[in-house]
């Protein structure tokens, strides 16, 4: 049978105390910052760089702009100190709108797979 | 429970969560018992408006020909208020925010939710929106059918179209709010040994609930945003005249919409995976199934949207490959069918009348259900889409699933809520009269279905009058059964509370509190040693036979 | 009293094999429902309370019986999706030979044209036995079109063409519905479609005096539209005539070149709509747009009385 | 990896305040965290439906959206983004302030997030007037430039390689399409802005008049987290709008 007890000691977010208060050295945030900034540079200088097809062009622009979001949100946001469902929320929306995507282009991108008018 | 340590009410009753009285208490409570109860009355008015309009429908759909109301416009505008009120402001709220918000802290053994004043902030922000609604509906009403499309809604309806956007816009995110918050409750709230797999099955539907509120709710936000831009602005972005695509917008619909399903059927799980353990007096069958049951079915929900496009001129793979995921979700119901079931099996069966609408939820869900499957067969759907067998399909599925699964819950915890018993055999009539006027009402929607008798039409061929007038007969039953509850269960008020703290000898810890439990829930810290429904049959038949010989 | 249906008629080849799968499925159904419904009832009344049964270690799980009901439900899925999937496929996949009969939804009306001329609105004549194909499109909002004795339906959206066709096996005569709501009076955007003889098709075809055909109703509208003010040689106006025009190249001025394209129902469709996108060589680009001027049936009678001059020789 | 060692700031310099449902304040401090982590999943979703809109049209018409990007200043774009990422050093400065108890740094930090905020809001402000002044507000108003009808004219041929009208008119819907898209999403981003730079602003009074117990490390935290969100998104709506080509 479940009890009510008199202690707060067992309670189970012990493991939260380590997620939340690590300081960062201000010297990291500054690497991050400049990657950034580099990483700014990239995208602008691969704008101009033509790869041969608009395809590789825009290829090249969402991976850099990954990269930038990914060092934002695991320095920036912290989440490389964090705990794993940090980790997952973070990653699990991304996968949703991947999803999102995904299924909606598929649609359009199957329309006149076949020879029917509307299908 | 010692509570005479505690403060007293005037009557000299110890003071529970209903005691203080006032007004303001209420409107500024962030208790979230109270923001439940304030939930409840909410949605137990919309209901019956929007059960009232349902009777109106109905009453129209007697004859052929249009009668009772004077246009078609009146009618369209009918249905569609019908289905705005009872999926945005009774289904989707009705569980998770009465009995969502009343048990899962009790269930957990925490003192409120992670964030109370923003609980009481969904509220009034639900409130927003379904004054919005029913100002809608006084000032005339819209007529695109709950589902908006593109671009009649845009285009053509000459109705409050965009204040109806502004009004589910608005209560998407009281739903936001209330995701996030039990998102966080569970994980964060839980009582030292409340281990993921000791949670009460009601709490793990709850939070696969709270997932599709928080990743689904956004994107219909976005799409009733745009309906309204288009429609003040022009700029057409789904206007077919503009390069637009009038399909897009069933696509970003569809995507919240079809999890939404789950959204409102998941909860209907939750009260059933409580109340069949706990009349059958035996652990529930299958638990570690049954849990993730939920939260398959919240995840894979998201993948089988496009099963509402079959014939909208979405392309056929895309057809194809959302029919198999609609086949393949079903699979998660399967299982928790099932196991209720094998939960039956070596119990100790009583037949109370929470027990009873849960016994109702199997039958009629299975209906529902396997009517998906059907509309989820691509050569079907193509004939009975946008039919009374679609109609047919989720009214047994809402009505005769999740809104007996509410009326199910609301018995099984009522005595918890206020106190009191009710009388059984009240009850009892009403579960029968509902199961009966339910069936009467919406079974003869499939054989109309089947026949070609299409949905949202005010008038119809004269040789499908015999079925209508079954089902407004039934629908009338029906009615009865609805408002029955709301006398016995009112009445039920003027006694003193009588119900003690665990009337139906039920295991979770929200029934080792008071009837009504105290604001801050718990006395004393508590410890979790074992896992949920610890219920023995052959002790409760031991019990049940010491009584039998007293009596007798 | 008990003179109403319960099953609708079976008049497409298409109509019986949609039935055997429902029947199919309704087995499904019916199994299950009973399944849940005889255990439930069944464990109802023998392990009710107080009644003596042995209920010593009831079972909390069971790795077996859970792989037994998911594996079950999983190959009747399975096999309901690819019977349904099929049927599907064929559904919109038209033989070669099939007539096509074109069809344009508009709040709320059917207009329904054949390739002999003829034109019918909420009505639907086709032969028996025949495939007919419907190329459809909407004006306005979006329509569905469904033929319950026939179990087909498709959406119909402005903006773009859709299509279904169907093998009539029965004669007489079946209702036809708007599916998707289109506004105020989409329960009466209904009408009839009549199945016939072939011979008795034929008749009907050419049977007179139902009213101008087609191309006498485009002539009209030719007229009206002002559209001979310019084209039947207008002493100001510099346009070409448009006898004999359908069916043959067309000179297109393209910046300093020339090429030409086949004057089909495409060409003389964006003409009239678009008339600025292919200007014909050695004419100036005046002719106004009557994109949102002219209804698409209307359109659709305009080409045909084009088409119907195609053998005619201009008088240049 | 620096050891976790506790630096909840302490006594003397104000203990955070503990709400009373809540057992202790890692609890209150995780509970927050993560509330914010899911209000910023159900941001995402709602950006998501936008993102969706632009690749279904993008794909569609390719040619129009770049066509529209190219009225887009590049280098306005880059600068603002140059200002975003610099907000979102200054404001992990900040959140690192609230952690060790510099409450002067919080203060300057915030104050420096909220100005390049607002110089973001700005530029972004002085871009939308261009626009508009170019007749590239979509509505009534709304002109395609006659070199970009040239060019989409000539790319709008059928599969028979002619000039295909209904093409073109397409097109140069979706022309207007892309400005739908760009209005809207950076309107809606920049409402987030505003939004931000408010609360930033508040929280720079608040913590200047130490109203905050334990240096509101817990709720500078958050701010910081929407913050930075609120840079995500611009990250790709950078390239999604002003690098296409
Ligand atoms: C709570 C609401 C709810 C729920 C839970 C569901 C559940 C399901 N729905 Fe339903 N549906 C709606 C509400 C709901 N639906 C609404 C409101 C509409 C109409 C919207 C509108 O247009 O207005 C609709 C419409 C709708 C359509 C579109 C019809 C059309 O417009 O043409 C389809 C098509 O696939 C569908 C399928 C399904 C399926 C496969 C499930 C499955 O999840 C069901 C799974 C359950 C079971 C299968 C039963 C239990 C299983 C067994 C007992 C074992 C046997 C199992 C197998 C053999 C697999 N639904
Ligand atoms: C939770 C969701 C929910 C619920 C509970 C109901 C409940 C009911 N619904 Fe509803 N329905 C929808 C969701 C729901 N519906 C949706 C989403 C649609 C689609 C809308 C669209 O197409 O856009 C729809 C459409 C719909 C139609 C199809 C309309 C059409 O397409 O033309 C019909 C027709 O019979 C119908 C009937 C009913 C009936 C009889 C009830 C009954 O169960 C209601 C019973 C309750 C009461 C009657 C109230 C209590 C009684 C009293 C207060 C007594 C006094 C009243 C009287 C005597 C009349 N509904
Ligand atoms: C103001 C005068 C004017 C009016 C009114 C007008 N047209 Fe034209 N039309 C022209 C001119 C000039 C051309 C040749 C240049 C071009 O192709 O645009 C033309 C070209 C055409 C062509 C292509 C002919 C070819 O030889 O390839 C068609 C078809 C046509 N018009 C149909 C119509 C119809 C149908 C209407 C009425 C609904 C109409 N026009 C009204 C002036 C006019
Ligand atoms: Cu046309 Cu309904
Ligand atoms: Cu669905």
């Amino acid at each position: 049978m479940q009890h009510h007890h008199q202690s707060s000691q067992l309670h189970q977010s012990a493991e939260a105390h380590e997620q939340s208060h690590h300081v960062i050295a201000v010297k990291t945030y500054l690497m991050i910052y400049l990657a950034l900034m580099l990483l700014l540079a990239l995208t602008v200088g691969a704008y101009f760089l033509d790869m041969g097809s608009h395809q590789i062009n825009l290829a090249v622009a969402m991976t850099i702009a990954v990269v930038k979001a990914v060092l934002i949100v695991l320095f920036f946001m912290h989440v490389y100190y964090s705990a794993p469902l940090t980790w997952i929320t973070a990653v699990g929306s991304l996968l949703w709108v991947g999803l999102l995507l995904a299924f909606l282009l598929a649609d359009y991108f199957s329309r006149g797979w076949l020879d029917i008018l509307g299908k | 429970m010692s509570a005479s340590a505690h403060a007293r009410r005037d009557d000299g009753r110890p003071a529970d969560y209903l005691s203080d009285t006032s007004v303001a208490s209420w409107l500024l409570t962030t208790d979230h018992k109270r923001v439940g109860i304030l939930y409840m009355l909410s949605v137990t008015l919309f209901f019956f408006v929007g059960g009232v309009i349902a009777g109106l429908m109905r009453l129209e759909l007697m004859t052929p020909r249009g009668d009772v109301m004077s246009t078609p416009d009146a009618y369209n505008r009918m249905f569609t208020m019908h289905g705005v009120i009872m999926i945005f402001f009774f289904l989707v709220p009705a569980i998770p925010g009465v009995l969502g918000n009343f048990l899962l802290p009790l269930m957990i053994g925490a003192r409120d939710l992670a964030f109370p004043k923003i609980n009481l902030l969904s509220w009034y922000v639900y409130m927003i929106g379904g004054v919005m609604g029913v100002w809608i509906l006084v000032y005339g009403g819209v007529d695109t059918g709950w589902t908006f499309y593109t671009p009649f809604s845009t285009m053509y309806s000459n109705t409050y179209v965009v204040t109806a956007a502004v009004a589910v816009f608005i209560t998407g995110f009281s739903s936001i709010l209330t995701g996030l918050n039990f998102i966080v409750t569970v994980h964060t709230m839980r009582a030292p040994g409340m281990t993921w797999f000791r949670l009460p099955l009601f709490v793990w539907s709850h939070y696969a609930t709270a997932l599709i509120m928080v990743l689904g709710t956004p994107v219909l936000a976005i799409s009733v945003v745009l309906i309204g831009l288009e429609r003040l602005f022009q700029f057409g972005i789904f206007d077919p005249k503009l390069g637009g695509d009038p399909i897009l917008f069933q696509h970003l619909f569809w995507f919240y919409s079809h999890p939404a399903v789950y959204i409102m059927v998941l909860p209907g799980f939750a009260v059933i995976s409580e109340i069949i353990p706990c009349f059958s007096r035996r652990p529930i069958f299958g638990y570690r199934f049954i849990a993730f049951a939920s939260v398959a079915i919240a995840i894979f929900g998201f993948l089988v949207w496009g099963h509402h496009m079959f014939v909208s001129g979405q392309s056929m793979y895309a057809g194809a490959v959302f029919s198999i995921l609609s086949f393949l979700v079903a699979i998660p119901s399967a299982i928790k069918v099932f196991n209720w079931t094998a939960t039956l099996y070596k119990g100790s069966l009583r037949f109370d009348t929470p027990m009873l609408y849960a016994m109702g939820f199997m039958g009629l869900f299975t209906i529902g259900g396997l009517t998906g499957l059907m509309l989820a067969s691509l050569a079907i759907d193509v004939h009975v889409h946008d039919t009374y067998f679609v109609v047919a399909h989720f009214h047994y599925i809402m009505v005769g699933g999740t809104t007996m699964a509410y009326l199910g819950g609301v018995h099984f915890w009522w005595p918890k809520i206020t106190g009191r018993t009710y009388s059984e055999l009240w009850g009892k009539l009403s579960a029968l009269l509902v199961f009966v006027g339910f069936n009467l009402t919406f079974f003869p929607q499939f054989l109309l279905g089947y026949l070609g008798m299409p949905r949202r039409y005010f008038e119809y061929r004269p040789e499908f009058q015999v079925l209508n007038v079954m089902s407004t007969a039934g629908a009338s039953i029906l009615a009865v059964g609805f408002v029955l509850p709301l006398f016995y269960l009112l009445l039920s008020l003027r006694k003193a509370p009588d119900a003690g703290p665990n009337p139906w000898g039920a295991t979770g810890l929200e029934w080792q509190v008071e009837s009504p439990p105290t604001t801050h829930n718990f006395h004393e810290p508590v410890l979790v040693t074992c896992g949920p429904y610890m219920y023995s049959p052959e002790e409760a038949e031991r019990e049940y036979a010491s009584q039998h010989v007293h009596t007798a | 009293m008990w003179d109403f249906p319960l099953f609708p008629s079976q008049a497409s080849t298409n109509a019986p094999r949609l039935d055997a799968l429902m029947l199919f499925e309704v087995g499904v159904l019916i199994f299950f429902s009973l399944l849940i419904g005889v255990l439930v009832v069944g464990f109802g009344i023998r392990f009710r309370r107080g009644n003596a049964v042995d209920r010593s270690n009831p079972p909390t799980h069971s790795q077996s019986m859970e792989v037994v009901w998911i594996v079950i439900p999983m190959i009747l899925s399975i096999l309901m999706y690819a019977w349904s999937t099929q049927l599907f496929f064929d559904l919109y996949e038209a033989p070669a030979d099939a007539a096509q009969v074109d069809v344009v939804g508009k709040q709320w009306m059917w207009y329904l044209q054949h390739p002999q001329g003829r034109s019918e609105t909420n009505e639907l004549h086709v032969p028996l036995g025949r495939p007919v194909k419907l190329n459809m499109t909407s004006q306005d909002v979006i329509h569905s079109f469904f033929i319950p004795a026939f179990r087909i339906k498709q959406d119909v959206l402005p903006g773009r063409y859709t299509s279904l066709w169907f093998q009539p096996s029965k004669v007489g005569v079946y209702d036809l519905f708007c599916t998707e709501y289109c506004g105020t009076n989409h329960s009466n955007m209904i009408g009839k479609v009549y199945v016939m003889e072939p011979a008795d098709y034929e008749a009907w075809l050419s049977e007179k005096g139902v009213g101008p055909s087609q191309a006498e109703e485009g002539e009209r509208l030719f007229v009206q539209h002002h559209c001979a003010g310019c084209h039947r040689g207008s002493q100001t106006v510099h346009a070409p005539k448009l006898e004999g025009v359908y069916g043959k190249p067309v000179p297109i001025q393209d910046g300093k070149d020339v090429r030409f394209v086949t004057a089909d129902d495409r060409y003389i469709r964006d003409s009239i709509l678009l008339p600025q996108g292919e200007v014909v060589a050695g004419y100036e680009p005046i002719m106004p747009s009557f994109k949102d001027q002219i209804n698409e049936p209307d359109l659709l009678k305009i080409i045909a009385y084009i088409k119907s001059i195609a053998n005619r020789e201009t008088s240049q | 990896m620096q050891a976790s060692t506790s630096t909840l700031p302490d006594a003397g310099t104000g203990r955070q305040i503990l709400l009373s449902h809540f057992d202790d304040l890692d609890q209150q401090h995780l509970s927050s965290n993560l509330g914010m982590w899911f209000f910023l999943v159900s941001e995402v979703m709602f950006f998501s439906g936008l993102i969706g809109a632009y690749a279904v049209y993008r794909a569609l018409s390719p040619v129009a959206f770049e066509r529209a990007s190219g009225h887009m200043d590049l280098w306005v774009g880059f600068f603002n983004t140059l200002v975003l990422l610099t907000s979102s050093l200054t404001m992990a400065l900040a959140v690192r302030c609230s952690q060790i108890g510099d409450n002067r740094g919080i203060v300057r930090y915030l104050i420096a997030t909220a100005v390049l905020g607002t110089v973001f809001l700005g530029v972004k402000g002085f871009e939308w007037k261009q626009e508009i002044d170019h007749h590239l507000l979509p509505g009534p108003h709304f002109v395609v430039p006659a070199e970009d009808a040239e060019a989409l004219r000539a790319v709008s041929v059928g599969t028979d390689g002619q000039f295909d009208p209904v093409k073109y008119a397409r097109n140069l819907g979706h022309f207007q399409m892309m400005f739908v898209l760009y209005f809207f999403m950076t309107g809606v981003h920049a409402f987030h802005m505003i939004v931000g730079v408010a609360a930033v602003l508040i929280f720079a009074v608040l913590a200047q008049i130490r109203w905050f117990s334990g240096y509101g490390t817990t709720q500078i935290e958050v701010l910081g987290l929407y913050w930075h969100f609120v840079d995500v998104v611009w990250v790709f709506l950078y390239p999604l709008l002003y690098l296409i080509g």
